[in-house]
């Protein structure tokens, strides 16, 4: 029914490819902060709940431009970075750090949510048997907030591959190189006649959130607590 | 193991207050719901940081406010039964069970699964998840878990409550004999008097916050026997049980007792309440009491309307309840020569 | 009454300053001005958006109206011309179509969506340096975005209009203009819709917009009006 | 109240295939850990769908597999107290209490807050949280709330096992008074004998899933001792309270009677076991036994190895139950003179 | 420091007015859908799931071209309204549709998390106790998943104040009527000079979303278990 040209196919693995490196590389910090958030009490601890929710409520373009200015020749990173020989702009590296930074605070709240109705006598009791607190972490925390685990990284996944405005700034709207499906989506409808090619795309990116989906479930299913 | 607790903590209107120090390997903490038994615990488990005080473990500071120090709950191996099982919900049973095991140093593992799953019969759910299981199963692998742990001080927060009897009096000599094998003290919360006396050998008594006793099991199961519907339960070993005309004889402290329960291997507990025991000054010719003591009185307290009369019988002693009117009838003191009788029924045997 | 205006964003400066000076002259007008890319604004007034005038970036858009009867034919016009340059940091040796293939980057609004981009390809094509360019080109959301990449530095120049390059800070100049054969003319077409040709403020604004007053305005905003 | 029950269930490997038809208001259910005591009673709550069969309450099906019937949870109008408490962690101990309470019409609102704060000795906790009460308030509270909720029947998996023996003396005649005052019928799970023969008239008692007796307290608490006979609840209405040195009397059957229980207003039913008599053919002079009746034997009749004998004390009739070696030996026959001694702790309270 | 212009504060006005209707209005579907999906199984149950992540997952450019058509005069909805002499698009409900569309998956996978982690023998107390579903539903299964509600709302929010894609294209960027943070945030990037006043705006449009956030502290500190 809808054919794809080479660069949609392109611009789908591509996509697949940022929206997974983006939530695998944000896992681990966002269990961490999450652990943190939930677990410990420390001074600031309102200005870094700020900080986290911050992504969530610029416009993405605006994330899109402090990247830009973190990440670019002049920025404090980009220009360590620069001096290394490493460029991010314009590069499939800068979607994956724009989909992180969008979607990071969908990840922490999710595991959050799920880490704050473990009950604590579990955890006690873990102690008690002799776990230290990062065994605890591992073999109670872990494995009883994974339904939240997943859910916030099925979350991020698909937020990632819905993300436009961000990614469009630092990584540039390149065919074959860091053009994903939104930005080509975006093209195909900025043009008279590019609906049916944008279709096309949409679908694919509805295709691959299910997929993501379905793991989640079987996922969900595999864990559910046995008779 | 010697354990000396001197720790407050307040929690609102609660206030708990502990100031003791308990030497023996089977201790009993007894009292009223809402007593800060359970808080007492999680202090020595390093659940809950008292507000002030210390508590040494065989000299060891587990935690003392003045020198800052708070030894975390895993290196303490002092394990924890719940009131409520908390089993880990994404563990199978066995999952559970080996928990403690694992993270217990190779030396100190003595005790292992397979001992553990026999005695709490356990064998069968070990596959299982434990969100379904039933409330007494949960209970067995929580207790099993703790054990598994080998701990160095076992604390046991009414750990059989929801067990029946039969389980019940079937876990407690192994409970028992394990920790005494292992040479795993324990501190066991109960509030069955017959638990705490087959469980402990000393008895702390909490009341609102504060420790009010330190006795034996048998003294302060004298000292309820006024209040309780079941009065003073005498505990009996009885051995050699004999056949004897539809009726059951056993030996005990010397003299042979008449039973209507079936026969059983080895030494047996059987348990005879104060209450079912009839005290008269002259031998009654003809009564239907199938047993009838020939005892002296060694001891006579006061329990509320009642009294009760520890008499010897034999090498056995046994306490009996009367009014208190009666005792007076009966010119009960201590050397009184008193025959007592008890039925065939009333003999009740535990596990 | 009240005027609906739907206009490219690229015109969103001179526009305002457009229609501030027409309310001052007839107060009795409200005129509520919606930005936004051509394709977006043709889109939102074929599912039946309140506009009476609508100016494009590129006439493709306008022609996808008149296409579905939605724009009055007889009112379609030229808003202005623009002028394609290129822009970069100062100190950067480009002066032709030809010094291009030395830069490592360049910026041009993305083809399919930004006209401004079409017209840049266009010309590197006309100019025969597309295949030499084609891994160095970055495509930005609008020329808006481009220029700001060349603003940071993080591309060496950039393909804008004249009229966004006038505003650029001291970072960059234009260092020199597209030739005008290498592309077709930038027109900015603009109609009255089928609603808004039978208002009479819409009409009056278009009669405005053709004034010479206006037209100096337009001049100096950096666009060409004939 | 009738209950009809025949109904399947099967989770893996444990199968419940209940079949039985009770009658009267103080069920008992017995049976050992796993046996799928809780399983029923979810059953009968309709929070858990058996496979087949039916549930029938006073004729009205609550369940029905061949007419597609199952009534939903709320409108069974049956209360469930769990094994744990599980109480609302977001209301306070008072909204909990309340929970039941205000979903009842006000026609069926029997009892109230008041009442029962006073029994369950819950008045102080009444605006706190639940969360951190302790295991015993919180089974109190669950108690409570249930009660509140003025069922037509109530279910209690093992509702007292968290509680002290003072506390569980103290509140099983009241909810077994207030249950019967506001005829409300119940369905008892316990693990303790004592506990079943103060709440229950009747015990289905479970093994594996299957109900393997249908009998009484005392009969379940012979059976436990290996014994078949069928006991006898002796059940004595006395009047006439008198404070009598300590002890208090009351007169029955032309005669008084001596006993521990305070006094009451009105007339008050006791019950006494067979159990709790001793025969004796002479009058034995001193004796600890506070009554002492002289009877004549109007029957005797053999339950297994015991012999059942029917007392004429007075205008009263008793049942006592004797070893049948004591019954020759006394030479127990009909018209034969006994002196049976009943202490005065042997009474125990209804309601 | 910065100066606001009258256009710059009807913008956030207009923000405000946006994001909060937009999750007051979310939050009952927001909740019945989460509890249809912890509590109910039917058929299609995977389909409706898909749909409902469908927005999170593609574009919001997509998202706002779909809201058009659909709410557009020729749209489904768009015509029956049309008749009855509505128009939304170009005024601030269309504004409203486009955040509550965008943000509702987070809502939805919040508040199921938190309706995931009730110990159903809760829900059974209630049922015994007398309470109908729905009383139970009211009584217990919201009580106590209001983490999850209030956490999930304020993601809604947070995301509402930040969604430009979608808005942009159904309700317009006109100041003053349709003009949210965001879009006012992107005229001023891309004109060069606009940082300030940008920076400005983010500025608020964060405090915003810390009101939110202490709002929200303050009443999971209010539900807090108490003593
Ligand atoms: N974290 C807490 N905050 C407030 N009150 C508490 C807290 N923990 C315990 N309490 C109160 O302290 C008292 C003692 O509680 P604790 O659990 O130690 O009693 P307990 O002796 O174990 O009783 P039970 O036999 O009923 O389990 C109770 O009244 C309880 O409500
Ligand atoms: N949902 C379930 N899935 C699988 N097995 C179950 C389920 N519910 C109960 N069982 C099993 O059925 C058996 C009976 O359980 P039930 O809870 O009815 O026992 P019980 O008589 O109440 O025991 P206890 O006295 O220990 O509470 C147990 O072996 C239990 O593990
Ligand atoms: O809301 Mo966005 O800027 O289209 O990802
Ligand atoms: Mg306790
Ligand atoms: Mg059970």
């Amino acid at each position: 029914m809808f054919s794809l040209t080479s660069a949609d196919i392109d611009a789908i693995r591509l996509s697949a490819k940022v929206a997974l490196a983006a939530t695998v590389v944000s896992l681990p910090f966002g269990i961490a902060v999450a652990y943190v958030m939930s677990y410990c009490s420390f001074r600031g601890k309102t200005f870094v709940e700020v900080l986290l929710n911050l992504p969530l409520t610029l416009p993405p373009v605006v994330i899109g431009y402090l990247l830009l200015l973190l990440l670019g020749k002049k920025g404090w990173v980009g220009g360590l970075l620069d001096a290394a020989g490493i460029r991010i702009i314009f590069t499939w590296y800068a979607a994956v750090i724009a989909s992180a930074a969008v979607g990071f605070p969908l990840l922490v709240r999710s595991i959050r949510i799920a880490m704050d109705s473990i009950d604590g006598r579990l955890i006690q009791a873990s102690r008690t048997l002799g776990a230290r607190w990062s065994d605890t972490l591992a073999t109670v925390i872990l494995p009883l907030s994974l339904r939240g685990i997943v859910a916030g990284s099925s979350l991020m996944f698909g937020r990632s591959l819905g993300e436009f405005g961000a990614t469009i700034i630092v990584a540039g709207n390149i065919p074959g190189i860091t053009q994903t499906i939104p930005l080509a989506v975006y093209d195909y409808v900025s043009a008279p006649g590019g609906e049916g090619a944008a279709l096309a795309l949409c679908l694919v990116s509805a295709g691959l959130s299910l997929l993501v989906l379905f793991f989640h479930e079987y996922l969900a299913r595999r864990m559910a607590r046995r008779d | 193991m010697e354990l000396r607790v001197r720790g407050a903590k307040t929690f609102g209107a609660f206030h708990l207050a502990a100031d003791f120090t308990v030497e023996g390997n089977r201790i009993g903490i007894f009292g009223e719901s809402g007593s800060g038994k359970s808080t007492l615990v999680n202090m020595l488990a390093g659940l809950e940081r008292p507000d002030s005080g210390e508590i040494l473990l065989d000299g060891e500071p587990l935690f003392a406010a003045d020198r800052r120090i708070n030894v975390p709950p895993e290196r303490r191996r002092v394990a924890l039964v719940f009131q409520h099982p908390h089993l880990f919900p994404h563990l199978s049973v066995r999952g559970n069970l080996l928990y403690g095991w694992k993270r217990c140093a190779m030396a100190n593992r003595q005790v292992g699964l397979d001992d553990i799953v026999d005695v709490l019969k356990i064998g069968r759910l070990l596959d299982r998840g434990v969100t379904n299981l039933s409330g007494g199963e949960k209970q067995r692998v929580a207790l099993g878990r703790a054990l598994l742990s080998n701990p160095r001080l076992l604390l046991m927060d009414e750990p059989l409550s929801a067990l029946d009897d039969t389980l019940r009096f079937q876990i407690i000599p192994y409970l028992r004999g394990a920790c005494e094998a292992l040479a795993i003290p324990y501190l066991f919360i109960s509030h069955s008097l017959v638990e705490m006396r087959l469980m402990a050998e000393r008895v702390i008594v909490f009341s609102q916050g504060c420790q009010v006793a330190d006795t034996t099991p048998d003294a302060l199961a004298r000292n309820r026997m006024g209040d309780s519907p079941v009065g003073y339960i005498n505990l009996l070993r009885l051995t050699d049980p004999c056949d004897n005309d539809g009726l059951i004889s056993y030996a005990w402290g010397g003299t042979r007792l008449f039973l209507t329960a079936p026969p059983g291997e080895g030494e047996l507990l059987f348990e005879l309440s104060s209450k079912d025991m009839i005290l008269c000054k002259k031998h009654p010719e003809a009564i239907s009491a199938r047993n009838l003591f020939h005892c002296t009185v060694i001891g006579i307290f006061e329990a509320g309307r009642k009294a009760g009369v520890e008499l010897q019988c034999g090498t056995g002693r046994l306490v009996a309840e009367v009014a208190a009117e009666a005792a007076r009838e009966l010119e009960l003191t201590v050397g009184s020569e008193v025959f007592a009788a008890v039925k065939a029924s009333a003999f009740r045997r535990l596990g | 009454g009240e005027l609906n205006l739907s206009a490219a964003a690229s015109l969103k400066d001179a526009i305002n300053e457009l229609s501030a000076v027409f309310v001052q002259k007839h107060p009795e007008v409200k005129i509520a001005r919606n930005y936004g890319g051509s394709g977006v604004l043709a889109k939102q007034i074929e599912q039946g958006a309140p506009a009476d005038l609508f100016i494009s970036a590129n006439p493709e858009w306008l022609d996808y109206l008149r296409e579905r009867k939605l724009v009055e034919s007889a009112t379609i016009g030229t808003f202005a011309y623009n002028t394609l340059v290129f822009a970069g940091a100062a100190k950067q040796q480009a002066a032709g179509m030809n010094d291009l293939p030395k830069l490592r980057k360049i910026a041009v609004g993305s083809p399919r969506s930004v006209p401004a981009g079409e017209y840049a390809l266009e010309a590197m094509r006309k100019a025969g340096i597309e295949k030499e360019l084609a891994g160095k080109l970055v495509m930005a959301k609008d020329v808006r975005e481009a220029m700001k990449y060349a603003e940071l530095g993080e591309v060496d120049g950039a393909f804008v209009y004249r009229t966004d390059a006038l505003l650029l800070g001291k970072q960059a100049k234009i260092l020199f203009v597209v030739p005008e054969g290498l592309h077709g003319r930038v027109t900015y077409p603009l109609a009255l819709t089928v609603a808004g040709a039978k208002k009479k403020e819409a009409r009056g604004f278009l009669r405005f917009l053709r004034s010479v007053e206006a037209k100096r305005i337009l001049v100096r905003y950096g666009f060409a009006v004939k």
